[in-house]
């Protein structure tokens, strides 16, 4: 009893001790270390990702390119002479999460610029926040179209490098009823603004092309039976399942399409389905014949906005000892890495976001997802390549690109 | 109409784990008064300890099963000594909120142990559907359904002959009775709660060949397991039989025919209908029953 | 046997029993009266375990017990049959049984003594099989009894047996101990209806506020002015 | 409980409140203002959700409420553009009549079906969020929702905004818990079957807790739209209800300043553990545990523990004990050496005596049937004004849930009950209660945590007309009811010599002591029929004389008084008249000595000895 109340005591003295050490000390947070090499304070730029939570190993994914990214640029002499170094804080893929830890990149670690912050809802929340200090957003990975439509809170400070849903949707729109034959088509997708809007795209897509949907199926992030949407979707007489949900439920509709002995093509969207990934989670005979919509196949290096930069991500990313199924996903960060170097080259070194801003718009950067540029034209959108791939024998084949692969 | 009897098959197959879930909840819930929060993170253990020991380390899939209980076992007889019996006599908010902690803990402990990758554990039985008539049934989930049940028809036995299970269900009735009669309370709320834990980690167990493993796969069992334990009654473990395959029927049909998007408000309308309808829950009684 | 000495117990910072002692021997029927609240549960919830003395030792067999746990106690043969009947309302008459004799692993003998004792107590004869909650109350209580009996005590404690009971009832449940401390039982008896306590017993102790105030034959207390003014009231 | 404010904690009040009132002025750190903000939101989330806990009730949906107030404010603004201040009071309206369906939908039920119902609705609110596209725009979520004014600029507008929000809510709160509705809820949370004994309707105050809370979630879900901008179902993740529990419980349930002190610990304490990175979320679960572990009661109590300690060291005080100084001794109260001195119980009742012939309480055909077991079974009898009627038979022959059944208590399952000319089938226990019948349990039922003054105050306090309205306005009249209250409850306390145990708490009290209690709760709620369960199990003979005493003193003041009972000295000498049921039926009804002698009763009850 009485040891129970020392301890209550010493409990609730460590509670005080750390309220007040946030009251007057600043948070110290994880740095990677910039290269030795480089003299001059670096310059810090703030990252949100999901690091906990269900989307975790996604946000890690993403950090694993980008840390590669920023120690190629350290290593080939940093920004204007000083290293780069992010700063990562956890939002969870959650709204006020990342809208907190945006606040506190921007007024506590009086950060430039930022990138993140994954999912559309938790970027959507973020854009108020830096609009509220007028810090320029890179978009990473987010795809709602709202993100870059105008008149959102924070329009004016958001950078997009991943491609919205429609785009992704439009450039596959010749390939899916005429080239791959979907007529009757099944939609198999996540239940959130990613699954959601690609959802919507493809459908219109499809039916623009004389195809017809005749099943859409929503399901929970955390949805492991689909069973019963399977059976439906078999029994719906549909040809083609299109599918935009994360790598590991793709592996989970793949084994229970297989236990259900079905037969229908399948397609994935999103970009962020690293076929191989999905081998690894199903196997790879139930990835066979699969198709695929990415904007980054890290075995064709050929088709990369940088050839040569792709080969070598492709082995430093293995050298790093990241998990191979996140290569799908981590080149974002990579990109946006560059990115924002770039920008801040451009802007004479300046750290001044408002004019940082302006310089991301002048970026040009052929990056491992095509040639990232954002012109008020596109509407602060970049315009990345987009392939269809189609899995043969555990290989990889891009069997359509668009735009058709351009040499920077 | 086939499509009708697969939904029911399926929803059969789903549901046997509902039950297997939803009775170790109501046992913990029935002896120890403690709603558990962490039960969806003894499962996502029991997967990630099967994926441990079967995939990584070789070990037969079935020696991985019981590696896998007795692990995941020890452990909730660790936390109950650890951090439940200290507040036993506490307001049931106050373990509650425990378990809600331990369950943070334990999904996040998980993240960083086996990183936040979902793990494929690979098939110990053939996954490929074998055709009866027009239905499908595959080895694999004919296995998981009949573990199960076996695992159920073997925790109601030992609970209806053992000493110890007269002892676990005199216990539920009356505490300080049972302590008079040489019952050890300590130990029937450790070995309750360590049971109950281990049925969840076999639930994780059977499933992870047919699913995936990842660190947050616990959360919406948890919230299925309370669905199956309310509906059922709390303690009664037909009732948690009967809701559990209710549950996976409903879920089924609903995912089928309805939507889903809604799918996952199902057990919570089963919760909120039945309870509005028959408080107690459908076999539940006034005075908590365990049989 | 049993031996209580300078036992003083706290609930919180209220001290429940101030420096109690007493004895109880062999194939004695000792038997505590007073109010409520004067700690006569108390004093047997303190030999059985459920709660620990601050000061002082009991011994039972020369052998101390005051810090062991429930079961321990149990072990040793001292069973506590508790106030307010408390059978498992949700098991049958027999499991309830079965319950009684947890403690012992001579599993024949058990089935033996089982059928003797339904036989003393024919109220619960041919009820194995019926849940025990659905008994009546005077029902419920000698199937408490009976099963404290079951687990062979060296010493048996019964605390209020007669509490809530019809007076017909409190009549049986008085033979019934009769007999029991016939056989050769040691019991000690908590019980508040002094006249009934006073009749049975071979001495007594009265307790008052936590002290033990008076102590001797029961036949000598039953002339005792005090206890005919204030637990008989004449 | 009802005391003003020391002058201690006015100035610490007012240094607090000034302090949050000058801090945009006094840190720069914009990250600050905006968790100060979010901890405003959560202080209003946290206090609303504690409303529940004062009346006991465990809840897992509060985030429902909050969810739906900001959507409901975001579609109005967004999609209809109706003004702020109107979206915002709607918000709190659809929350509140959300309550209202939620709460006359699952009031009823308690413990662990509560709790998991609750959560079934909020889970089933962020379901139809995510999937009512047309409506909510589902996981793309509602973005651009407008700042409540142009002028809301930066964060300044804001911080006021919602510390306005906070401080009139708390002011509110402390109000309330300070009322006539603020003891009522108190009782409730401590025994609600003896809270409805005494006419306090369990249902209707938690009903009334329900809607204020979620009035205050709508509102707070409101601000939380308009202040983020950006809406989506996220705002009723499970994850957030976690949160706000666990404010309300690590920082003190039903205390006033436990929640606001637990909301902003926890909003400030995940991002201080952004330290960590990773480990985060891990570290946050353990912390979780381990304050269960030590401080079960909240943070704000164990402060409180601590400041009082060391004001006791500074100032060589003690503070007064609330606990008796001794266990307690029989004697005490009562008269000691066993001859009572005359009990001189007087009560006041609206009812004047009447006339013994006329009926007061009819029981017709009454049968109560629990699944197959006929507990009652056609019994028949009434009770003239005046009388004392005794119930007597074997144990389970019925009589208890005969009381239950007239209090309304226990189910009838067919027959009448009337009182004067009103019928009671259809009434609730605390409606039963307002009618002027008081009883007693068998086994001892008091407010156990509060002082046996304060016991005797909830419960005359429990007839009280409730507005709240005038409560939190502390209008005269409800001024003058809490006067009264105490008033009476010193009377009491005097009557049955319970004064020198006025300040102890009730469960503390010696055995003896708490049953005459619970008579005097009985007495509080000022009944003109009062049904006595088993008054004098476990009482030694003094104290049975006394009790004797008592409720002929009781009868003389014009109280009628129906008496279930074994002691058969006790039931011979004050009742006028014996009903003797065995097996749940009647097997007998006459003058004690009629009864006495009657075969069956004798065979079936007393037996030859007696």
């Amino acid at each position: 009893m009485i040891q129970t109340q020392k301890l209550a005591r010493g409990l609730s003295a460590v509670v005080l001790a750390t309220l007040m050490a946030t009251c007057t000390g600043s948070p110290t947070v994880d740095r990677t270390d910039a290269s030795d090499a480089l003299d001059g304070d670096p310059i810090l730029f703030g990252v949100i990702a999901p690091l906990t939570g269900p989307v975790a190993d996604a946000g890690a994914y993403v950090v694993s390119g980008l840390t590669i990214g920023v120690g190629k640029i350290n290593a080939q002499g940093g920004v204007c002479g000083r290293p780069l170094e992010p700063i990562i804080l956890d939002g969870m893929n959650d709204p006020q999460e990342s809208a907190n830890a945006a606040e506190n990149l921007i007024t506590r670690e009086q950060v430039p610029i930022i990138m993140g912050a994954w999912g559309s809802s938790s970027t959507l929340a973020v854009m108020p926040v830096v609009a509220r200090h007028g810090i320029p957003l890179v978009v990473e990975t987010s795809s709602s179209d709202k993100i870059t439509t105008p008149g959102t809170p924070g329009f004016d400070w958001v950078h997009r490098i991943s491609p919205t849903s429609a785009m992704e949707a439009e450039a596959m729109k010749p390939y899916l009823v005429d080239e791959l034959g979907m007529q009757r088509v099944a939609i198999l997708s996540v239940n959130n603004d990613w699954g959601r809007g690609a959802g919507a795209t493809f459908r219109q897509a499809i039916e623009e092309q004389g195809g017809q949907i005749v099943r859409e199926d929503y399901i929970d992030q955390t949805v492991t039976d689909v069973l019963p949407q399977l059976t439906q979707i078999n029994g719906s007489g549909a040809d083609a399942i299109v599918m935009t949900t994360g790598a590991a439920q793709i592996a989970t509709i793949l084994k229970q399409y297989t236990e259900l002995g079905m037969d229908q093509l399948i397609l994935t969207t999103g970009g962020s389905n690293y076929p191989v990934a999905i081998m690894q989670l199903a196997s790879p005979e139930m990835v066979n014949g699969t198709y695929h919509v990415m904007f980054y196949v890290p075995t064709e290096h050929a088709l990369a906005g940088d050839p040569a930069m792709s080969e070598w991500y492709y082995d430093t990313y293995a050298e790093n000892g990241y998990p191979e199924v996140g290569l799908g996903e981590s080149y974002r960060g990579f990109d946006a890495a560059h990115v924002i170097a770039q920008a801040i080259e451009l802007n004479d070194c300046s750290l001044d976001p408002e004019s940082l801003n302006q310089a991301l718009t002048r970026v040009e950067f052929a990056g491992l997802s095509g040639l990232v540029r954002f012109s008020e034209a596109h509407g602060h959108q970049s315009r990345p390549n987009v392939y269809l791939v189609r899995v043969d024998n555990g290989e990889l084949a891009a069997v359509a690109a668009d735009p058709p692969v351009e040499q920077p | 109409m086939v499509e009708l009897v697969q939904h029911l098959l399926n929803g059969f197959l789903i549901g046997g784990i509902y039950a297997l879930m939803g009775i170790g909840l109501t046992l913990i819930f029935g002896v120890m008064n403690v709603v558990n929060f962490a039960h969806g993170q003894f499962y996502m253990l029991g997967a990630f300890v099967v994926y441990t020991v079967f995939t990584l380390a070789g070990v037969p899939y079935l020696l991985a099963l019981v590696v896998a209980a007795m692990a995941v076992g020890l452990l909730g007889v660790i936390t109950e000594r650890l951090l439940l019996r200290p507040i036993r006599d506490q307001p049931p908010d106050v373990p509650m909120l425990a378990t809600i902690g331990l369950s943070i803990f334990l999904a996040n402990m998980a993240l960083i142990i086996w990183d936040p990758t979902p793990k494929d554990t690979g098939l110990p039985f053939p996954l490929v559907g074998v055709k009866v008539g027009p239905l499908t049934l595959t080895p694999m989930r004919l296995f998981v359904l009949v573990a199960a049940f076996v695992i159920i028809a073997g925790s109601h036995l030992f609970l209806q002959r053992s000493r110890m299970g007269k002892a676990i269900r005199a216990t539920f009735q009356d505490r300080e009775a049972a302590a008079l009669m040489g019952v050890d309370v300590d130990v029937v709320n450790m070995v309750t709660f360590g049971w109950g834990a281990a049925m969840a980690a076999l639930a994780g167990g059977l499933l992870a060949p047919i699913f995936q493993v990842f660190p947050t796969m616990g959360a919406i069992v948890t919230a299925k397991s309370f669905a199956v334990v309310i509906v059922g009654g709390l303690g009664s473990f037909p009732g948690a039989i009967l809701a559990g395959l209710l549950l996976g029927i409903a879920e089924s049909l609903g995912a089928g025919y309805v939507s889903s998007g809604y799918r996952d408000a199902i057990a919570f309308i089963l919760i909120i209908v039945v309870l509005v309808v028959r408080p107690t829950g459908l076999l539940g009684h006034e005075t908590h029953k365990l049989a | 046997m049993l031996q209580m000495t300078n036992v003083e117990v706290y609930y919180g910072s209220v001290r429940a029993l101030d420096s109690v002692t007493l004895h109880v021997d062999e194939g004695e029927l000792v038997t505590l009266i007073g109010s409520n609240g004067a700690g006569k549960s108390t004093v047997l919830k303190t030999v059985s375990g459920l709660t620990s003395p601050r000061v002082g030792t009991i011994e039972f067999l020369n052998q101390r017990i005051d810090d062991m746990s429930p079961t321990e106690i149990v072990r040793l043969g001292i069973v506590h049959c508790p106030e307010g009947r408390r059978v498992f309302p949700d098991m049958t008459v027999g499991e309830n049984l079965d319950m009684g004799a947890y403690t012992r692993s001579d599993t024949d003998d058990i089935a033996t003594d089982r059928d003797r004792l339904l036989e003393r107590f024919p109220i619960l004869h041919g009820r194995q099989h019926q849940r025990a909650g659905d008994l009546s109350g005077g029902q419920q209580q000698m199937l408490a009894i009976a099963r404290a009996v079951l687990a062979q005590p060296r010493l048996l404690m019964l605390d209020e047996p007669s509490l809530g009971l019809a007076p017909i009832l409190v009549e049986q449940v008085a033979d019934i101990i009769r007999e029991l401390h016939a056989s050769g039982t040691t019991i000690l008896l908590n019980e508040q209806n002094a006249e009934m306590a006073l009749r049975l017993a071979d001495r007594t102790y009265v307790l008052e506020t936590g002290r033990v105030t008076l102590e001797g034959a029961s036949e000598d207390l039953l002339q005792n002015e005090h206890v005919r003014k204030s637990y008989l009231g004449d | 409980m009802a005391q003003p404010l020391t002058r201690t904690s006015r100035y610490l009040l007012a240094g607090l409140l000034s302090a949050a009132v000058l801090l945009p002025y006094t840190v720069s750190d914009q990250f600050i203002i905006r968790l100060a903000i979010q901890s405003g939101i959560f202080i209003l989330l946290a206090s609303a959700h504690n409303i529940l806990m004062k009346v006991g009730l465990l809840s897992l949906g509060p985030v429902a409420f909050y969810g739906l107030g900001a959507y409901v404010s975001a579609i109005l603004t967004t999609r209809y553009d109706v003004p702020f201040p109107v979206a915002f009071f709607a918000a709190g309206l659809a929350a509140t009549a959300a309550g209202w369906v939620i709460g006359r939908l699952t009031l009823r039920l308690r413990t662990a079906y509560f709790v998991l119902v609750t959560l079934g609705f909020a889970e089933c609110f962020r379901l139809v969020a995510l999937n009512w596209i047309d409506m909510t725009n589902g996981p793309m979520g509602i973005t651009a929702v407008p700042p409540p004014a142009r002028w809301f600029v930066g964060y300044i507008p804001y911080f006021y905004f919602i510390l306005l929000l906070v401080v009139l809510t708390l002011f509110g709160l402390y109000r309330m818990e300070h009322s006539t509705i603020g003891r009522a809820m108190q009782a409730i949370r401590q025994n609600e079957l003896l809270a409805g004994s005494i006419g306090i309707s369990g249902f209707r105050y938690m009903l009334l807790a329900a809607l204020l809370a979620s009035f205050i979630m709508g509102l707070a879900g409101s601000f939380y739209a308009h202040f983020f901008q950006f809406l989506s179902p996220e705002i009723l993740a499970f994850d957030l209800t976690i949160a706000i529990v666990v404010m309300v419980v690590a920082g003190g349930r039903a205390t006033l300043m436990g929640p606001v002190l637990g909301a902003i610990v926890f909003t400030v304490l995940p991002e201080v553990l952004r330290v960590v990175q990773v480990w985060r979320m891990a570290i946050f679960g353990l912390l979780l545990m381990l304050m269960m572990l030590f401080m079960p009661d909240g943070i704000w109590p164990a402060l409180q523990r601590l400041g009082q300690r060391c004001f006791e060291r500074v100032t060589g005080r003690r503070t007064a004990a609330v606990v008796p100084s001794s266990f307690g001794s029989p004697s005490e109260g009562f008269a000691a050496n066993g001859s009572p001195p005359p009990v001189p119980v007087r009560v006041e009742h609206e009812v004047t005596p009447t006339d013994r012939s006329q009926t007061l309480l009819t029981v017709e055909r009454l049968c109560v049937h629990f699944g197959g077991v006929q507990a009652v079974h056609m019994v028949d009898f009434d009770v003239k004004a005046g009388e004392i009627l005794s119930i007597i038979g074997p144990n389970g022959a019925g009589k208890t849930t005969i009381l239950n059944a007239i209090t309304r208590v226990g189910p009838i399952t067919d027959g009448k009950i009337s009182h004067q000319d009103a019928l009671l089938n259809g009434l609730r226990s605390y409606e039963v209660a307002r009618c002027g019948i008081g009883r007693t349990f068998q086994n001892t039922s008091l407010f156990p945590d509060v002082s046996t003054r304060q016991n005797l105050v909830l419960a005359h306090n429990g007839l009280e007309p409730e507005s709240l309205l005038l409560n939190l306005l502390r209008s005269d009249a409800s001024v003058q009811a809490a006067k009264d209250a105490e008033v009476a409850a010193d009377r009491i306390l005097e009557r049955t010599r319970l004064l020198p145990y006025g300040a102890s708490l009730a469960r503390s009290l010696p055995y003896g002591h708490q049953r005459v209690l619970e008579l005097g709760i009985a007495l509080a709620a000022r009944p003109s029929l009062l049904l006595l369960d088993e008054p004098a199990a476990g009482l030694n003979p003094p104290e049975v004389s006394n009790l004797m005493a008592m409720i002929q003193q009781i009868r003389h003041e014009g109280v009628t008084i129906v008496l279930v009972e074994h002691d058969m000295k006790l039931v011979m000498s004050v009742s006028d008249r014996i009903v003797v049921l065995d097996h749940g039926r009647k097997i007998a009804e006459g003058r004690p000595e009629e009864v006495r002698t009657n075969q069956r009763v004798v065979e079936a009850y007393l037996g030859k000895r007696s």
